[in-house]
């Protein structure tokens, strides 16, 4: 099961990189990155995942005495977490971002932003 | 001590506050953001202060009250500390510098550095992978914010393309991270250093890991973005990044790669190199400042990577080493950054403005540099030290690569000075803003105060306490004095050390001595002619004179290097002072860069990696019979060689020499250049002869020995200008010293000396005289002047006297040279290459005489009537050196009776025989005194007869001559000066060809060209700087794993 | 857009396949341990004890790594404070309001009153619960913050205010780190959740800081979200 | 258990279709919604994957906000778009 | 060897000998010469004329100090040469100043007159002056390379510097001339010798049609005075060298007239046989032949 998780987090990733790299449109791309950020929470919350336990919360149905044998790692599950309030605040930037530069030129062609170059 | 985890929790407490603070209370939030990046940067400096005086241990800081790796922990170390230090101070000068676009922005922006500066320090302090993830965003949206503070409308564009390039480099390090996790049990980097990784599997994570991090160091290729960032975001934020966010990504990874074991050192190493020279070598196409400034932040970048590659050889040393450049780079380049928000234009020539402030093109000089790991500051030790380490691990390749890059950086940094030093100054200019004139000051403050820090830090001594140097960068402080008093101070001070040290010296050693310094001192008189403050030279002339005093005050390779980079630089900066010498300089800096790299990879060969090691043990090494002996043989002979200009490294000399200032020219031409000699003369005496491929190194100095004589005294005779006549006689002379080292034999050291002698004389002389003669006609072309025997009698008679000595008639001193050269040879096996010494000798007597021929005969030119003799304190020296040319011509045994004893004690033979007034060799005699009367008598007795005929004679007025049945009236038609040697040029000027700067030129030209091309994949398209990301991280990943996994 | 298939979708596939390969290797080698390992183990065992959290996810995020919550926090407060700042500087016309993209009818207003108060509650529960139960501050903060959503779905013109926006954001993010430089003095080093008695086990109030913590970070996710929101929507910045 | 795996199998295999659509399409906001319905498929996987607090959060934040902030700016855009044109 | 007072006079008549001779051989080869082209030619003592004549002119005029001084450094540079070297082998009177200094002194003193004249010619301000010097400058470096060559041939060969030494070599016989013990040397230096006498085809430096007399332009009265002499004086002294490394010196004034005429009549027999080079075809002539059979010179010893 987690394999299957696991593999549909890094084709998320694959798919959400075509993406960002093919679209010339900002928003796209941003969508994209959004999609390859998914996948990594995919694969994230899959490799803690372990066959046959339970979620890690100590409530009657896994008592203190048992946790071990009984829960699976938490670990992830936690940077997981934390990774998609970064994930939003990224995202978030990005949009504002593409809107400044929307309303500089009026375009969200990602090749009409070349003047840095060489 | 205050505990680290407040640097955090100020950071992040100040950024909230400022956030609960009204729009409108701008100057709280402000004095808020002040007082809490002073609170980070003095509990980091204290920290660093204790740490490295040992009155402090190293600090573990857990959280959560649990020992890792359950909780996140920090640690406080030395290297923390001082990377704290540099991160934190750097903030702290950005806020003040950038405060009026801060201000401009309100008080979120001031919110944002702060928080930018607290999460680069949680990126050094932190052991845990996911806690540096999480600080690493911060960076990234905080730098993403503040890319915002610039007025230049493409920043903002740049600021997208670095958060598209950042989402690649977060996913791949979450990849990484879990992964790690997964196979670590832990995401405590300590624990994962326990458990080393194979190249499988968890190796795969960690390589992920390893590889995000480094494309956070923006390695050449995939760096388009961050180029993007240097270029258009406000310079306080390009120095930030620069200087602390390349900081805290290169201790992160760092932190990573030590982590994760020896078998991925090779993998920082290569991509560092790859970075270094990639980078610079883009850099050499660059016409903007900031991103010239990228290209070079990224390339010292990939250095330090490269450091982080040798951290398994480099042991204790490694923090000294990494962190000397590391620092040293990130002062530096902030400070120029800096500099570069308080210059107009954006174009590298508009730096020229910087004239305007004199203590600013200080700093950029000696930020420039910091940068290139000069001396006295603290990147040069770390150099050293590296260069060391890679000889002694056999590590050749990355040495060369390094000095190489270096030497591309060198470049277009050296250019660029030279640009803000000699390009007109194109705009009227405002005047600099106090506080970013501040900041700069704090930068190079900092800089200094690191190259102390170092200097105390090495065995082998601090070279900011060597007397010398102590001496020359006073004059920095005393520039506000008329040049004479300098002048005098000057003087007084080269005198002074002369007259302390020579009492230890061994004749050779004090004959240089004499002629570097005690000389120098008399070529200083003519420096009295400059009226006003003469800014820039003092320190430029002294700085040279301390390398010289030091250079012959050298024990060890260390000291011996460092003073040859110290008179280096200082002569390059006294080249550059001339009009027209700005391609000159850089030419001259380049090739003296590149020989002095020549010569540390030399010394750093030679000692094996072990060090102090002293000069005298090359003799050890040449007795041992190693094979590298002769490889240190020919580095170090290039390194010297170079100085020398003998021919194939000789193109920079002429425009060098030929374009600097009256009294600069016999400073490089008449002592400078006796430098080389002096490294040779040492090489030589140590290591004798070295045979490579079965050929005799010594053999082959003979040759370019002879072909520079050649080469030189050739092309000086097709020269109409007169100081580049000079210089290419230098070339020649220098050609005739090194010709006699190289013969190996008592005499030949002999001639050798006697060069070194004669030459500073004679040339200094010359250079001195035409100088004067310049100062007056204001052309060096000779062709333009002519007649000026009556106008400048004085001149004419040194220049007469010059010649004279210098082709070696009799009596002047220059035959004593000839008469040892010919009993030199004669003991030698070496026969051809003496053809091509027989034919310099007249050739060299052509050049000369169409010197003074040109110059002072022939038909004065009418605009030359109402000229006046040179000052008469250009003429000064030359007077003495006239007087010490006879005495020299008739008592040689003052000066080489002495110098014959030392050669002949390392020999172990006696070449001549001194009795009397007369010197006997194996082969034949010489006696000066009688020469001297003989000619004198006959000269006598023929000239009272002709005045006895012809005594009533009359001067007649000029065109008293008949030409073509008229009487000609202008002196242009009459004055056979151009292209004087037409006939020679017929037969000979197929010489002239100039192979050696063609071959040079092409060097630099397809390096441009290649920079100009390859820089084109920066299309300046976000989308392709991240498929370019992805396309580096895929290469190296099946460059490194491809076969294993 | 140009949807067709070109020579670079070519090229950048065949890139993402080999990246693919790279993660491919990851997959074939992956397998999943059988027990917990050494952190997850200490975990499971000393949570309970250690922090009296139920909930091993949150008193990892409160507490063992709680460092990453602070900067998680942080990097919001960034995002809010620089997309204010993007948007700030750049002038939108006068005149248009709203997102433009749903018309704010009459039953969206009045839907949006009554659900508001559910909404805000519930956020509440779902971040001071966080200890016992799956959820906790962040999306508590998410889910006050999709209430500011609706208001302002509601009523474009309406303002709230910003500075009690900014005010809590702040005031909550102070006390957070204030709370942390407590656990240095008071227990075992920063973010320690132990200033506060642990209480008993399951109950809410328990857990030693750490509904505290979870209550200021939901107060201060949401309004560093509804600032966010807020600054989007808003077609004028001050 | 298989019934388990069956279900993740459906669900991944939504997401990816729904990232599919997301990819493919030529309308952004088309993207963007199916975007949302990825995170959504998404937080019912990590429910399967004994993950509750992620799903949770992957539900409110990745499908629900994510979503909207798109929308804010692409409106935004829209009718400045519009405007100028 | 050491210096008595009473050299001074020895000197004295060695320069006297040395000049008569001089005048009367260079009339004696003009003559020769003018026979050969079916002339009459001058009287023998046609250059005492000239010389008293120009004496005795008394001239007002000079161009500067360079000028004036210009044809004493010439003449100081002829004496010079060839006191510096031994005249008759083994006569104590005809050492000269030997003492003073060895071949290489000898060599390089050379340059000394030539300078002072270039100088005082320069002084003049006459352009034909200064194109004669640029042409023989030009010249002599390319012609003196093959006599550098083969000086430093045989002093390798005799292991000595010092000419005295030289010539007593070659004592005992005709075959222990360095003409014979060395050819290729010999060979080598007399290119430098019709190289360096100013005779066609080698002439260009005086090229009396195009300007005038090259270097001495200017130079009139008392000042030719002191020229004509060291003409005379001059090629003899170098021919003495010659004579002492190549052809075994002269025990006896006889054997030197004999010598130095026979040396010096091959360069006028080259140039009477041979149109005028231009100097830049005679600087490859010289590289061409007199180098490589100097550096065969060296290489052989």
């Amino acid at each position: 099961m987690h394999l299957v998780a696991m593999a549909a987090g890094f084709a998320l990733i694959l798919m959400g990189l075509f993406a960002a790299l093919t679209h010339r449109n900002i928003l796209r791309m941003i969508v994209g990155f959004t999609l390859a950020n998914t996948g990594v929470h995919v694969v994230l919350v899959s490799v803690g995942y372990m066959p046959g336990r339970a979620a890690p919360i100590l409530d009657d149905a896994v008592p203190v005495a048992e946790a071990a044998a009984r829960i699976i790692d938490p670990v992830p599950q936690a940077l997981v977490l934390t990774a998609i309030v970064i994930g939003l605040g990224i995202t978030a930037l990005m949009l504002a971002y593409a809107y400044r530069l929307f309303r500089a030129r009026g375009s969200l062609d990602i090749a009409d932003y070349t003047e840095l170059k060489w | 001590m205050v505990s680290a985890i407040f640097i955090i929790a100020a950071g992040l407490g100040a950024g909230f506050l400022i956030g609960l603070l009204r729009e409108d209370q701008k100057g709280a939030a402000f004095t808020v953001a002040l007082a809490a990046l002073g609170f980070m940067a003095w509990v980091s400096v204290s920290w660093f202060v204790a740490l490295a005086s040992g009155t402090a241990a190293p600090q573990d800081i857990i959280t959560a009250g649990t020992q890792p790796p359950f909780a996140i922990n920090l640690r406080m170390g030395l290297a923390e500390a001082g990377l704290l230090s540099v991160i934190t101070l750097t903030g702290l000068l950005s806020l003040v510098y950038m405060a009026p676009a801060l201000r401009a922005l309100g008080r979120r922006a001031l919110a944002v550095l702060v928080i930018l500066v607290m999460a680069l320090s949680g990126l050094v302090l932190t052991r845990d992978i996911f806690n540096l993830f999480v600080f690493f965003e911060l960076v990234v949206i905080a730098t993403g914010g503040l890319v915002l503070l610039s007025d230049d409308k493409r920043a903002v564009a740049a600021g997208f393309k670095y958060l598209v390039v950042s989402q690649i480099v977060g996913i791949l390090l979450l990849i990484g991270i879990i992964f790690v996790y997964h196979a670590n049990g832990s995401l405590n980097i300590d624990d994962i250093a326990a458990q080393p990784m194979g190249f499988t599997g968890a190796g795969l994570a960690l390589f992920l890991l390893l590889i995000a991090l480094v494309v956070e160091l923006k390695p050449f290729p995939a760096n388009g973005w961050a180029l993007d960032i240097y270029e258009a975001a406000h310079p306080g934020v390009s120095a930030l990044v620069s200087a602390a966010s390349a900081t805290a990504a290169l201790y992160a990874a760092d932190k990573l790669f030590a982590a994760a074991g020896p078998d991925w050192l090779p993998l920082a190493t290569v991509l560092g190199l790859v970075s270094f020279l990639g980078a610079n070598l883009l850099g050499l196409a660059q016409r903007n400042d900031r991103r010239l400034l990228g290209y070079s932040s990224i390339g010292q970048i990939g250095l330090v990577l490269v450091v982080v590659g040798q951290r398994d050889i480099l042991g204790d040393a490694y923090l000294y080493v990494a962190g000397g450049i590391l620092f040293t780079h990130a002062v530096a380049k902030a400070g120029l950054y800096w500099i570069s928000g308080l210059v107009p234009g954006r174009d590298l020539a508009d730096w020229a403005v910087l004239r305007t402030n004199p203590v600013l093109l200080f700093a950029f000089a000696g930020f420039i540099a910091m940068l290139l790991g000069l001396p006295p500051f603290a990147g040069f030790y770390a150099k050293w030290d590296l260069a060391h380490a890679l000889a002694g691990a056999d590590r050749l390749p990355v040495l060369g690569l390094v000095l190489l890059g270096a030497l591309i950086e060198a470049g277009y940094l050296f250019r660029w000075f030279g640009f803000a030093l000699k390009r007109p100054n194109p705009v009227a200019f405002p005047g600099f803003s106090t506080t970013g004139f501040a900041v700069v000051l704090a930068a190079l403050a900092g800089g200094w105060g690191l190259g102390f820090v170092w200097g105390a830090g090495s065995v082998h001594g601090n070279l900011l306490l060597a007397a010398p140097l102590l001496f020359a960068l006073a004059f920095l402080v005393l520039e506000p004095l008329p040049a004479w008093a300098k002048n005098l101070l000057a003087i007084a001070g080269l005198l002074g050390w002369v007259g302390f040290r020579a009492p230890g010296y061994d004749p050779l050693h004090l004959v240089f001595a004499l002629v570097m310094l005690a000389g120098g001192a008399v070529i200083l008189l003519a420096s009295f002619a400059v009226k006003g403050e003469r800014f820039g030279f003092y320190p430029s002339a002294m700085v040279m004179y301390a390398g010289l005093a030091l250079l012959i005050d050298a024990q060890t390779s260390f000291q011996f290097f460092a003073a040859w980079e110290l008179l280096t630089i200082g002569s390059y900066f006294l080249i550059l002072r001339g009009k027209e010498s700005e391609p000159h300089a850089l030419s001259y800096i380049l090739f003296s860069l590149g020989g002095a790299f020549a010569i540390l990879a030399g010394f750093a060969l030679a000692s094996g990696g072990l060090q102090p090691f002293a000069l005298d043990n090359l003799a050890a090494i040449a007795e041992a019979g190693l094979p590298l002996a002769p490889w240190v043989f020919l580095l170090l002979a290039i390194g010297f060689l170079t100085k020398t200009a003998s021919v194939g490294f000789h193109i920079w000399l002429p425009g060098a020499h030929a374009e600097a200032e009256t009294d600069v020219s016999p400073m490089v031409s008449g002592i400078l250049l006796k430098a080389g000699l002096f490294g040779l003369w040492l090489l030589l005496m140590h290591m004798g002869r070295q045979s490579l491929f079965g050929v005799d190194l010594t053999y082959l100095l003979v040759w370019i020995g002879a072909l520079s004589a050649f080469i030189g005294a050739v092309l000086a005779i097709f020269q109409e200008d007169a100081k580049r006549l000079l210089a290419y006689s230098s070339i020649s002379q220098m050609g005739y010293a090194l010709f006699g080292l190289a013969l190996m034999n008592h005499l030949g050291w002999l001639l050798a000396l006697m060069f070194v002698i004669n030459h500073y004389v004679y040339k200094s002389m010359l250079f001195l005289a035409i100088g004067g003669v310049k100062e007056r006609t204001h052309t060096k072309l000779m062709y333009k002047m002519g007649g000026l025997i009556t106008i400048m009698p004085f001149t004419f008679v040194s220049v007469l006297v010059g010649i004279i000595a210098m082709s070696g008639v009799p009596p002047l001193s220059g035959f004593g040279g000839r008469w040892v050269f010919y009993n030199a040879i004669m003991s030698s096996e070496m026969r051809l290459p003496v053809v091509l010494i027989f034919m310099s000798g007249p050739i060299a007597f052509l050049y000369l005489f169409r010197l003074i021929h040109t110059i002072f005969l022939g038909q004065l030119k009418d605009e030359h009537r109402k000229l006046k003799e040179a000052s008469g304190w250009l003429l000064a020296p030359q007077m003495i050196f006239v007087a010490f040319l006879i005495g020299f011509a008739i008592l040689p045994g003052m000066v080489l009776q002495r110098v014959d004893a030392y050669i002949g004690g390392h020999f172990g033979s006696t070449a001549l025989a001194w009795s009397g007034r007369s010197i006997t060799s194996e082969f034949g005699y010489w006696n000066p005194v009688a020469i001297m009367i003989v000619i004198g008598v006959i000269f006598v007795i023929v000239l009272a007869l002709l005045v006895a005929m012809n005594r009533n004679a009359q001067k007649v007025k000029q065109f008293n001559i008949v030409f073509s049945a008229e009487r000609p009236f202008k002196p242009q038609t009459t004055h056979f000066a151009w292209n004087f040697f037409a006939p020679y040029r017929k037969a000979l000027g197929f010489l002239e060809a100039p192979h050696v700067t063609r071959f040079w030129g092409g060097i630099t030209d397809s390096l441009h060209a290649s920079a100009d091309f390859t820089r084109r994949i920066y299309t300046g398209n976000g989308q392709t700087y991240a498929a370019q990301v992805i396309v580096f991280v895929v290469a190296v990943y099946l460059v490194v794993l491809g076969g294993v996994s | 857009m140009n949807t067709r298939f070109s020579i670079r979708h070519a090229a950048v596939l065949g890139l993402l396949a080999l990246l693919g390969l790279a993660f491919w290797t990851l997959l074939a080698g992956y397998t999943p341990d059988a027990e917990l390992n050494r952190t997850a183990a200490y975990y499971a065992e000393n949570t309970a004890r250690e922090t009296g959290a139920q909930n091993i996810v949150t008193a990892i995020i409160v507490t063992y790594r709680g460092l990453d919550t602070l900067g998680e926090v942080t990097v919001l407060f960034l995002t809010a404070a620089i997309v204010a700042l993007v948007l700030g500087q750049s002038k939108a016309p006068r005149g248009g309001t709203g997102s433009g993209f749903l018309p704010s009818g009459e039953l969206l207003t009045t839907g949006t009153r009554m659900l508001l108060p559910i909404i805000l509650l519930f956020g509440a529960y779902v971040a001071l619960n966080g200890h016992l139960t799956p959820g906790g501050g962040f999306q508590g903060g998410a889910i006050l913050a999709s209430g500011m959503l609706l208001m302002l779905l509601a009523d474009p013109a309406r303002r709230f205010g910003h500075r009690l926006i900014a005010r809590v954001e702040s005031v909550s993010g102070l006390a957070y780190v204030a709370i942390g430089v407590l656990g240095v003095a008071l227990a075992g080093g920063f973010l320690d959740n132990r200033i506060l008695p642990l209480g008993e086990f399951g109950a809410i109030l328990s857990a030693g800081a750490i509904p505290l913590i979870y209550a200021l970070v939901g107060l201060k996710v949401g309004a560093e979200f509804s600032s966010m929101l807020e600054s989007l929507e808003e077609t004028e910045d001050s | 258990m298989t019934l388990a795996l069956l279900a993740t199998s459906g669900f991944a295999a939504a997401m990816l279709i729904a990232a599919l659509v997301a990819v493919v399409t030529r309308n952004t906001a088309v993207a963007v919604l199916s975007a949302g319905l990825v995170s959504l498929f998404a937080s019912v996987l990590f429910l399967f994957l004994a993950a509750p607090d992620v799903a949770m959060t992957e539900a409110a934040i990745g499908s629900g906000l994510t979503t909207f902030l798109f929308f804010f700016v692409l409106g935004r855009i829209r009718r400045e778009g519009s405007d100028e044109h | 060897m050491s210096f008595e007072w009473v050299q001074i006079a020895y000197a004295a008549l060695t320069v006297f000998i040395v000049i008569n001779y001089g005048l009367i051989m260079t009339a004696v080869v003009q003559k020769i010469g003018a026979r050969v082209g079916g002339r009459y030619g001058i009287p023998v003592w046609q250059n005492y004329i000239d010389l008293v004549k120009n004496i005795a002119l008394r001239s007002k005029i000079s161009h500067g100090v360079m000028f004036y001084l210009g044809p004493v450094f010439r003449l100081t540079g002829g004496i010079g040469l060839l006191l510096f070297v031994p005249t008759i082998y083994g006569s104590v009177m005809h050492q000269n100043f030997a003492f003073a200094g060895d071949l290489i002194l000898a060599l390089y003193f050379v340059f000394f007159g030539t300078l002072g004249m270039a100088l005082g010619a320069g002084e003049s301000g006459h352009p034909h002056a200064a194109i004669g010097v640029s042409r023989g400058l030009a010249q002599v470096t390319a012609a003196e390379l093959p006599l550098a060559l083969a000086v430093f041939a045989i002093s390798l060969q005799y292991q000595t510097l010092s000419i005295t030494e030289i010539v007593a070599a070659q004592q005992g016989g005709l075959f222990n001339w360095t003409l014979f013990t060395n050819p290729i040397a010999t060979l080598a230096a007399m290119f430098a010798l019709v190289g360096t006498m100013m005779r066609a085809p080698f002439d260009v430096v005086v090229a009396p049609q195009e300007i005038p007399i090259g270097p001495p332009t200017e130079y009139h009265s008392a000042y030719l005075a002191l020229m004509q002499t060291n003409r005379v004086l001059f090629p003899v002294a170098k021919t003495v060298i010659y004579m002492n490394l190549f052809f075994g010196g002269a025990s006896n004034w006889g054997e030197f007239a004999v010598k130095v005429f026979a040396i010096y009549m091959v360069s006028v027999l080259v140039g009477v046989v041979h149109p005028r080079f231009r100097v830049e075809q005679s600087i490859r002539f010289f590289l061409k032949w007199g180098l490589p059979v100097g550096i065969l010179a060296i290489l052989v010893v």
